[in-house]
């Protein structure tokens, strides 16, 4: 089933060396990916700040693979999603998408790339137009890159329609007669019809019910076997990401504290914050009820206005120690494609511990 | 903190100062610029300052004096000078000095501005005052009423009424109250009548009673119907549930929680109606004809005596910069979220 | 591969969210929202009421224009001064309530005789035309600021919200006054009437313009911040793409709203206007210039009634089907 | 209403309220003193400053505070239209051929401040109301005859020029005044309240108007200008000095700025005694008065020496053809127009000339008789369009000012007369500000915008041919740059006339010059006489020495007292 | 402070009664429904629903959205506008009905004996009060003390639900609170006057993992420190199992399955428990290769499907023939206090889970 192609690539993963594969597999390759937004004050509107949204990230998505980022509230993956998909423009660092540098593109030099990159967004309610028919929505791809289809603009659109498994007939209604997760599938049939390379999901599926979500996610992961799509998936539900990913990102305040393969990740986490992460996912599992070894993390996560000198995560960080305050730790790799950044990681003896805290069953 | 608050209000005023100059310019220019496009030199504008039997001669010496000859952004120029550091006005016999913030002399009777304005002022500041408080009051107690039963028999009717009350037009409600309570019944007093606060409170009250009372109703209907709204709103907001949930008795619930939401963007139109009504209630004062400033600003134009308009004018504007400066620090008061942000 | 439909039929025809009454789900293909508001503003009686009385007016202002022209009924200038007490001097009209009878329904005026019902009957098309056209022109100035300062922010927003501080700050009918008082009254060889309303208008439009701008501007702004819109960005959509396909028609309803709202207030601003004595010139009738003429004999309150009554029921039925709109297209708001 | 039984009395009079009972006599005689009179004005003065104030009610008031040289006598009817002594002890004495004027003050009269009166006071009072520039609305009858040095700008400016050319003062109480040429009525203009003295230690220019010092009976106590002031006794006024003036009340309170409306009501409750004014009640209160019996014995309905017009623009076409104009003079509906303006009552009396007869030498004809019913004469209306060339009518324009709705009125009367006969008029209003130096007496304005009619009216500012006439149908006031209340008379024999009636000594003849020169302006058809003004004025309640003064055509303000 | 009922401690799910005749009971709920007549046809929120909670235990209910979870509760503390929502069956605290009760009353005992958090703490908070006040006004309704008093015990309540330096944020208003803290500070709100019954709707939905896992934390602490009876309201069936004592799962207004946390995730009986359970990627099991979404959307709560609600979605529908499609199946028990409401027998239940679902988990 479609699941095999994606444990390729990630085998290669293991095997291969990380410089190696930047160069030649690499669809998307982000450098010290920086993102500042201003922050204005008075008549003139001086900058009296800035909001470090995203703060140096790196890394590379390769052709077909599930690249996950997942944080907490406010560590900046949306913004991240949005530099990818130049929305944004970055304040600093690359975007480089299939060879090409794009992290600063005029919008009229973009639009001809944004037919191999979209995005899929996350709130089902406000990605569709209210006043547009379903058949209106999914042919604006078309429409806007004025993409000739063999059987008309309608025929395309029902085709897609079907794809994510809504009626044809559905063509000419408006999305307030669906249901969140119809209409989630509504935005993934207008993200596919252009075919894109790339698809930068912002949590395709938080706002929906587990029911629905479970049907949106085996949605995404039949077409990225059948159209040999490569995501980012923005996410912050641990179990969901772990089912889709191929790779995981970890993000707290703008930084990639950790980034590795999806098992290497989820059973041996380095990162101090991935480890409290994952400890906090609730199991729904009474057994486990009490005999769960937990880290519990103590306030909240700093502004990202100021942020902490040194490690940004020591001020919650229960093994925080000077050096933390005074050096950035790099995101060094650690392991074989397994890279985090932390002066005092966990796992580094390769022991598997099971991150829930329980037996392996 | 203060220090903040202090730097915030000079900043509001400083915008304040240059929004004051583009309506000063604009007004300067719609009674030089618009006329002289219809075709108008300086003696015919002279011509509306002289009297009937003035000579050519008198009619130049005139447009000399008042500076018609002049291009007109010195004419401009000479009247910001005038606001900012004071004026000589030369009366024939001497020269008298007008201190800032000299708004000028009336081209017709020769009376400097300021004074006169600041004399009309409280006729305005007493009409607005005593009607806003009773539509405030009025209106915010039928609306919060009416959203509290909702659909039921009095809200259908109070908000009938209000309706009525917005639409109708205040020069007509005044007039036929006038006509009617006035001068059929003998109950209000007549229209024009004013007596200064101070001289006799009671007199005041009773003179300006149908002026309050008509002005009221147009206001209060409307507030009544944005009060309704508000209420509707905020008492579905979660907070109430929340209220609620404490088991707090419902009028606390209402008044304590809902009114408090509910009465904020009640006080930004609040200010902006004040501020716009201290400005002079144009049409209340002409259907009652009281001396205030609107009449002040009628008669103004009417005389086409710019240094009046443009005195009523400034002021005007200014009362509605500093009624939405005050709403805005009022804001901070009321919310917190707006003071500790 | 495995189909990716694990959606079987029941959920293509899964129950529309919003779903009213008495209509089957599946008969309507596609209903729009504007198609939705239609259907609960049907069932809204007092709007549909005031939709009725604007229809009517609007026809009887177009029938005061044919009869005056077409037919020979009795004029709204024509003069009965017969009718009037002339030998008493005190020049009101013969006989009880404004001179009331059959062939004056609501009698005359003072002075000249002129019948009231002609008058207010052709009073309506200026009042009406002179509302709406400056309706128009108020939507058209503060839809075009409200999304330009919404959409493009920056310096363009502080800019045209600036002015519409400015706007806010003038005291409006001191200024149209003065404008009305120093503006020509022959323009490009045009007649007198055509371009008084044509002033009028525009002054009553361009000051208007601001509080629609507002409204404009704030919804802009929400819908920016609305995912589709990044949606569009991220198929390569241009700013006018954005602007005029995705943009606008999700400000075409309160667009309308404000509009209908907006209409009643024009008709009391054109009335007041005409109250102070800046309106239309005359012979011709203008409720507004009526009232104004109507004060001057407070003694005779029929007179200043009709006039008031007339603005009242045409304001009052804006008003109604105004607010019957709002609560069609946006059931929260109330 | 009263009882009155007391009859005549004095002076002769009647206690009976009765209307028009103050026409001709005095109403209430009584030599009571005391008591403040409330007076209300529905606007405001021009100015209270006798060397500038232009309003007829304004120099009727003025009286009581100010002293001129002559006067008009305060007494009923046609008697008051003579010019008595006041502050000069007789008219003036011409010499010359008419070309310079003397004048003789009284002894002892001294300004409420004590010093004494001068002849030099009187000259500096003259000489200031002519520097236009500080006093641009007051009449301008001395800086146009007066013989002074050329480029004289008034004494602020031209400071310590010889100006004995014009005025010489020999001494303390004599004065002469020197003519550019030989003016006849000069007498006239020594009553003007120009003359009254103003001690140049005291003069401010333009602000001597919020206070004027007094040499009358009564002074300024509070002035808020434009909207009270109080009027109370002035100690240094001496009876004796002043055969004219009764002094009876205290004093007067003069409030400003009130509701016309409310004056009427005021007026009739008897809140208040005067409405200064004097131009009569509200078209509102017109029923009122005149239905209720008891309200309308208490009413006087004075005729104005004013005339309501239309004048017909011979520079216009068609109305450059005076067949034309004589169409629109039969057409018009006269008793309309009359109504317009406010019927028989409030408006006036059908006129047919330009001259009302209070006026000397006013005749009474009529050129253009209007039919039986005065509704206009359609048949002749016609016959004069055909003679024109325009038998089916035309089309022009008819000005009017637009804060006043009696012209509206008359002007929409006109519409709908002239309609009759084809001729299609629009109304056109001005605002009054403008409405002579823009428009409708602007004649470049006047062609090119074709208004070929526009309403006016005209006041002498005293019962005298001279008076009348000289501003409204001489040809050579009109300026190009507008501005002059002539805008349609343009007769040229017409100016040869009034130039040989202004030297003309001999009074008598000279009236009949003034008669002569009204009835070549009619026959010429270019101005289209209206109403002759009355008014419908109300005497307050309490008011004792009530008479219409025809010289002002409203109540003398100086024989007044309480009861 | 606390309060202890002799029936505290006791009570295992061994011995675990009828549901409706549960004597240790202190909330009690008995054929409940609420029914909303509307402009579109009558909306039956909840429909015949009986359950109870003791001292001092837990009860979870989870179910989709829209499933009637608030309204529920809503109507156990007597929330519902007067005349908006038509309630009847037996609402019982501790042995008084709520429902018919004057209005007076149900306040009398709103925050005193019961009392309920919210969702969203910000929206739940009055913007324009300090936290401080919001709690002394809540303890000050219930109890005769002066300000200071109930400052005091403010500032206590703060304390106790670990908001660090209480002294000094009790002054502090929402906004300036983390949203974690928020939601401390309402429980503190909730529990100042030591209500017997705490009713929890989704009080972890708006917070991250690392917040949610502190608040749960916080819930279960305090409840063994106050022993009240808590209802846990959720759609995440992991949130339950951490705290729950018994569980119902609730669909389209309905309860179909209600039992103990360990029935329920060991041997659920119910095909809806199971779809759920199965949409659900587990972080504690092995990464299935798909998720089990359910097919399909909720119903319409104003057309609800004739027999079963659930029979449109479910995959088991057909093996009673149209009985699913025609009867409304009973809520029975089926043994160890394990009710469902299914018409499926017990021998298809139990082979359809053992052999079906459990091994795709
Ligand atoms: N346009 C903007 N201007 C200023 N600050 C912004 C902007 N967009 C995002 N931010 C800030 O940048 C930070 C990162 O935001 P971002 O939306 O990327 O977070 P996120 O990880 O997607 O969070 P969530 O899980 O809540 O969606 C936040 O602190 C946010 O407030
Ligand atoms: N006041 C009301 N009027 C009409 N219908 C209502 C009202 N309140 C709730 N409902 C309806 O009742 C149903 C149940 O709503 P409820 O809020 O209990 O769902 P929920 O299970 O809490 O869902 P969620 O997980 O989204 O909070 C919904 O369909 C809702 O639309
Ligand atoms: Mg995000
Ligand atoms: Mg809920
Ligand atoms: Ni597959």
């Amino acid at each position: 089933m479609s699941i095999e192609n994606g444990d390729a690539v990630s085998a290669q993963t293991e095997t291969q060396p990380v410089e190696a594969k930047r160069t030649d597999e690499a669809l998307l390759s982000v450098e010290g990916l920086t993102k500042h937004f201003p922050i204005r004050k008075g008549l003139l509107q001086r900058q009296v700040g800035a909001v470090q949204a995203v703060d140096g990230l790196t890394f590379d998505v390769k052709k077909g693979e599930t690249l996950s980022l997942v944080g907490e509230s406010g560590c900046g993956k949306t913004t991240t999603g949005r530099l990818l998909t130049r929305l944004l423009e970055p304040t600093a660092g690359k975007v480089i998408f299939d060879g090409k540098d794009i992290s600063h593109l005029s919008v009229g030099k973009m639009r001809p790339l944004r037919r191999d990159i979209q995005m899929i967004f996350q709130d089902p309610y406000s990605s569709l137009n209210p006043r547009h028919t379903v058949g209106t929505i999914v042919g604006a791809p078309f429409k806007l890159q004025k993409v000739k289809t063999e059987h008309g603009v309608k025929r395309a659109v029902q085709d897609l329609l079907a794809l994510v498994g809504l009626s044809p007939e559905h063509y000419n209604r408006y999305p307030h007669e669906f249901s969140g997760g119809q209409r989630q599938r509504i935005g993934i049939a207008r993200t596919l019809a252009l075919r894109p390379k790339l698809i930068v999901a912002d949590e395709p599926v938080s706002a929906l019910d587990v029911s629905i979500q479970a049907q949106v996610v085996n949605l995404l992961e039949d077409l990225q076997t059948e159209f040999d799509l490569t995501y980012v998936m923005i996410a912050h539900d641990l179990s969901v990401v772990r089912h889709v990913s191929d790779r995981v990102a970890v993000m707290y305040l703008g930084k990639i504290m950790e980034i590795a393969d999806r098992t290497a990740l989820y059973e041996r986490p380095m990162h101090p914050y991935t480890v409290a992460l994952l400890s906090a996912v609730p199991i729904p599992d009474t057994s486990r009820r009490g005999n769960r070894e937990r880290i519990r993390l103590q306030g909240d996560v700093p502004s990202p206005v100021n942020p902490p000198s040194g490690c940004r995560f020591r001020t919650r960080c229960w093994k925080a120690q000077e050096i933390c305050k005074v050096e950035e730790p790099p995101l060094a790799e650690l392991a074989p494609g397994h890279r985090a950044a932390c002066h005092f990681p966990e796992n580094t003896d390769k022991l598997t511990i099971d991150p829930t805290g329980a037996s392996h069953s | 903190m203060p220090a903040t608050v202090i730097t915030y209000i000079f900043r509001r005023l400083f915008a304040a100062v240059v929004l004051l100059f583009i309506v000063s310019a604009v007004t300067f220019s719609i009674f030089f610029v618009m006329p002289k496009l219809v075709g108008g030199t300086p003696e015919t504008l002279a011509t509306r300052y002289v009297g009937r039997a003035a000579t050519a001669e008198t009619v130049k010496i005139t447009a000399e004096k008042l500076g018609f000859y002049d291009p007109v952004v010195v004419q401009y120029g000479n009247w910001v000078k005038g606001v900012v550091a004071g004026a000589d006005f030369d009366y024939g016999a001497g020269v008298e000095r007008c201190p800032a913030p000299c708004l000028g002399y009336s081209f017709r009777t020769k009376q400097p501005v300021w004074p006169e304005l600041l004399d009309r002022a409280p006729v305005t500041m007493s009409l607005a005052a005593g009607a806003a408080t009773l539509w405030l009051i009025g209106g915010v107690a039928v609306g919060t009423l009416s959203a509290l039963r909702r659909g039921t028999f009095f809200d259908r009717t109070a908000m009938g009424i209000a309706l009525a009350g917005v639409s109708l037009p205040i020069f007509f409600t005044g007039l036929i109250s006038l006509s009617f309570f006035s001068y059929s019944l003998g109950w209000a007093a007549p229209g024009g009548a004013y007596t200064p606060f101070l001289e006799n409170p009671g007199e005041w009250a009773y003179n300006l009673l149908l002026p309050w009372i008509t002005l009221a109703f147009l206001f209060s209907a409307q507030y009544a119907r944005q009060t309704r709204a508000g209420m509707l709103d905020t008492m579905n907001e979660d907070f109430i549930r929340t209220a609620r949930a404490k088991g707090l008795p419902e009028r606390t619930v209402v008044v304590k929680h809902g009114l408090r939401g509910a009465l904020t963007p009640i006080l930004t139109i609040f200010g902006l109606d004040v501020g716009l009504l201290l400005g002079g209630a144009v049409l209340t004062e002409s259907a009652f004809s009281l001396q205030g400033l609107g009449k002040y600003a009628i008669e103004g134009i009417t005389n086409y005596d710019l240094p009046k308009v443009m005195g009523v004018t400034m002021l005007a504007a200014f009362f509605v910069v500093v009624a939405s400066l005050i709403v805005d620090l009022l804001y901070a008061v009321v919310d917190p979220r707006v003071r500790t942000k | 591969m495995t189909p990716p439909l694990e959606v079987t039929e029941s959920t293509a025809a899964a129950p529309p969210e919003v779903t009213l009454a008495g209509m089957s789900k599946k008969a309507i293909q596609g209903r729009s929202l504007s198609q939705i508001a239609w259907l609960r503003l049907k069932r809204d009686k007092v709007a549909i009421a005031g939709a009725f009385v604007i229809i009517a007016l609007i026809l009887a202002a177009i029938a005061a224009l044919v009869l005056d022209r077409v037919f020979n009924v009795i004029g709204p200038n024509d003069f009965h001064q017969d009718l009037i007490d002339t030998e008493g001097g005190t020049l009101a009209p013969k006989g009880t309530f404004g001179g009331m009878s059959l062939e004056h329904p609501l009698g005359i005026e003072p002075v000249n005789g002129r019948d009231l019902l002609a008058r207010i009957f052709a009073g309506s098309w200026i009042s009406l035309l002179i509302a709406f056209l400056a309706t128009v022109l108020s939507v058209l100035i503060g839809t075009v600021m409200g999304v330009m300062a919404g959409f493009f922010g920056g310096w363009i927003d502080t800019i045209i919200s600036r002015s519409m501080d400015v706007f806010l700050a003038f005291p409006l009918l001191v200024f149209a006054m003065a404008l009305v008082g120093v503006m020509p009254d022959t323009v490009f060889g045009l007649g007198s009437e055509t371009v008084r309303i044509g002033m009028l208008t525009f002054i009553i439009g361009f000051f208007n313009w601001p509080y629609i701008g507002r409204i404009v501007r704030g919804q802009t702004l929400s819908l920016r911040e609305r995912e589709f819109v990044d949606a569009a960005r991220s198929l390569g959509a241009r700013g006018p793409y954005i602007l005029f396909r995705e943009l606008l028609p999700n400000l075409v309803a309160p667009i309308l709203v404000y509009a209908t709202l907006l209409i009643p207030t024009n008709i009391l601003f054109e009335s007041a206007l005409s109250f102070l004595g800046v309106g239309i010139n005359a012979p011709t009738a203008t409720w507004g210039g009526m009232l104004s003429e109507a004060s001057r004999f407070y003694t005779m309150p029929h007179f200043m009634l009709w006039p008031g009554l007339a603005i009242f029921v045409t304001v009052l039925a804006f008003n109604l089907f105004g607010d019957g709109l709002r609560d069609a297209l946006d059931p929260r708001a109330r | 209403g009263g009882n009155g039984t007391d009859g005549k009395n004095g002076g002769g009079g009647t206690k009976t309220p009765a209307f028009n009972a103050a026409l001709t006599e005095t109403f209430n005689p009584s030599e009571k003193k005391g008591g403040i009179v409330k007076i209300a004005n529905a606007g405001t003065w021009d100015s209270l400053d006798p060397g500038e104030t232009y309003y007829g009610y304004s120099w009727n008031f003025l009286r009581l505070y100010g002293r001129s040289l002559l006067m008009f006598k305060p007494a009923p009817g046609g008697a008051s239209n003579e010019l008595v002594p006041d502050l000069a002890e007789s008219l003036g004495t011409p010499s010359e051929g008419g070309k310079t004027w003397t004048y003789k003050l009284r002894e002892g009269i001294k300004y409420e401040d004590g010093t004494t009166v001068t002849s030099k006071d009187v000259k500096h009072a003259v000489l200031r109301s002519t520097d236009k520039e500080t006093f641009p609305n007051g009449p301008a009858y001395f800086e146009g005859y007066l013989n002074l040095p050329e480029g004289y700008k008034g004494p602020y400016k031209s400071k310590g020029v010889d100006t004995n050319s014009a005025i010489e003062t020999p001494d303390d109480r004599t004065i002469v005044f020197h003519l550019k040429q030989a003016f006849g009525g000069f007498d006239y203009f020594a009553h003007l309240p120009q003359t009254v003295p103003v001690p140049e230690a005291k003069d401010t220019g333009a602000k001597y108007r919020e206070h004027v010092i007094s040499t009358g009976p009564y002074k300024f106590d509070k002035n808020e200008i434009d909207k009270q002031f109080n009027l109370v006794r002035n100690p240094e006024w001496k009876p004796e000095t002043d055969p004219n003036r009764k002094a009876l009340p205290d004093g007067y309170e003069v409030t400003m700025n009130v509701n016309a409306d409310d004056i009427d009501n005021r007026l009739i409750s008897g809140d208040i005694h005067i409405d200064i004014t004097g131009t009569g009640v509200q078209p509102a209160s017109l029923s009122r008065v005149l239905s209720d019996p008891a309200i309308k014995a208490n009413a006087d309905n004075p005729t104005i020496a004013r005339l309501w017009y239309t004048s017909i623009n011979p520079t216009v076409a068609p109305l450059d053809n005076k067949e034309c104009r004589k169409a629109v003079l039969y057409a018009v509906d006269r008793t309309g127009y009359q109504t317009a303006y406010g019927g028989t009552f409030s408006g006036g009396e059908i006129a047919t000339t330009l001259m009302p007869s209070q006026i000397p030498g006013a005749e009474k004809f009529d050129l253009y008789p209007a039919g039986p019913d005065n509704k206009g004469d359609v048949a002749k209306a016609k016959e004069a369009l055909t003679a024109c060339g325009q038998p089916n009518g035309f089309e022009t324009n008819i000005a009017y000012r637009s804060e006043r709705p009696k012209e509206k009125a008359a002007a929409e009367s006109m519409q709908q007369a002239l309609a009759r006969v084809g001729i299609k008029l629009t109304l056109r209003p001005f605002p009054q500000g403008d409405y002579f130096s823009q428009f409708a007496g602007n004649p470049p304005y006047v062609v090119a915008n074709k208004l070929g009619m526009a309403l006016n009216g005209w006041g002498a500012d005293w019962n005298d041919g001279f008076g009348f006439l000289s501003q409204i149908v001489d040809s050579r006031v009109i300026r190009e740059t507008g501005g002059s209340s002539n805008t349609s008379v343009r007769i040229p024999e017409v100016d040869k006339m009034l130039d040989e009636a202004i030297g003309e000594t001999d009074t008598a003849k000279r009236e009949k010059m003034w008669g002569a020169i009204d009835k070549r302006v009619m026959e010429e058809a270019v101005i289209l006489p209206g109403v002759h003004s009355k008014s419908l004025i109300l005497r307050g309640k309490g008011l004792t020495n009530v008479f219409v003064s025809d010289a002002y055509g409203m109540y003398d303000y100086l024989a007044m007292g309480l009861e | 402070m606390t309060e202890f009922s002799e029936d505290s401690l006791d009570g295992g799910a061994a011995t675990r009664p009828e549901p409706s005749t549960k004597p240790d009971a202190f909330l009690e709920v008995r054929g409940l429904r609420v029914h909303f007549p509307t402009d579109d046809g009558v909306v039956k929120s909840v429909d015949d629903l009986s359950f109870s909670v003791a001292r001092g235990k837990t009860l979870g209910i989870v179910g989709e959205s829209g499933s009637g979870k608030s309204v529920t509760s809503l109507s156990v503390m007597g929330l519902h506008k007067a005349g908006t929502a038509k309630i009847t069956g037996e609402i019982l605290l501790d042995g008084q009905n709520l429902v018919g009760m004057g209005a007076e009353k149900v306040r009398a005992l709103r925050g005193k004996r019961m009392a309920m958090i919210f969702q969203d703490p910000l929206s739940a908070m009055h913007p324009f009060y300090t936290v401080g006040h919001q709690i002394i006004e809540a303890y000050r309704v219930h109890n005769k003390v002066t300000k200071a008093v109930a400052r005091k015990h403010a500032i206590d309540m703060l304390e106790k639900v670990g908001i660090p330096n209480p002294k000094g944020r009790v002054d502090d208003y929402p906004h300036q609170f983390s949203g974690g803290m928020r939601q401390r500070a309402m429980i503190a709100m909730a529990l100042s006057c030591d209500p017997e019954l705490l009713i929890a709707d989704e009080p972890t939905t708006a917070l991250d993992v690392t917040v949610q896992a502190q608040i749960l934390d916080l819930i279960r602490d305090l409840q063994q420190e106050f022993n009240s009876a808590v209802i846990i309201i959720t759609h995440d069936l992991g949130v339950v199992a951490e705290l729950a004592d018994d569980i119902m799962v609730m669909y389209a207004g309905r309860a179909v399955e209600y039992s103990t946390a360990e029935d329920i995730f060991n041997s659920p009986q119910h095909p809806y428990t199971w779809g759920l359970l199965g949409s659900m990627p587990r972080l504690d099991r092995d990464r299935t290769e798909r998720l089990l979404p359910i097919p399909g959307t909720p119903p319409s709560l104003i057309n609800v499907p004739d027999g079963c609600p659930f029979n449109p979605r479910c995959a088991y529908a057909n093996l009673n023939g149209d009985l699913s499609m025609t009867e409304r199946p009973e809520f029975r028990d089926i043994g160890g206090d394990h009710h469902i409401a299914c018409h499926l027998s017990a021998e298809n239940r139990v082979r359809i889970w053992d052999t079906e679902i459990r091994p795709k988990l």
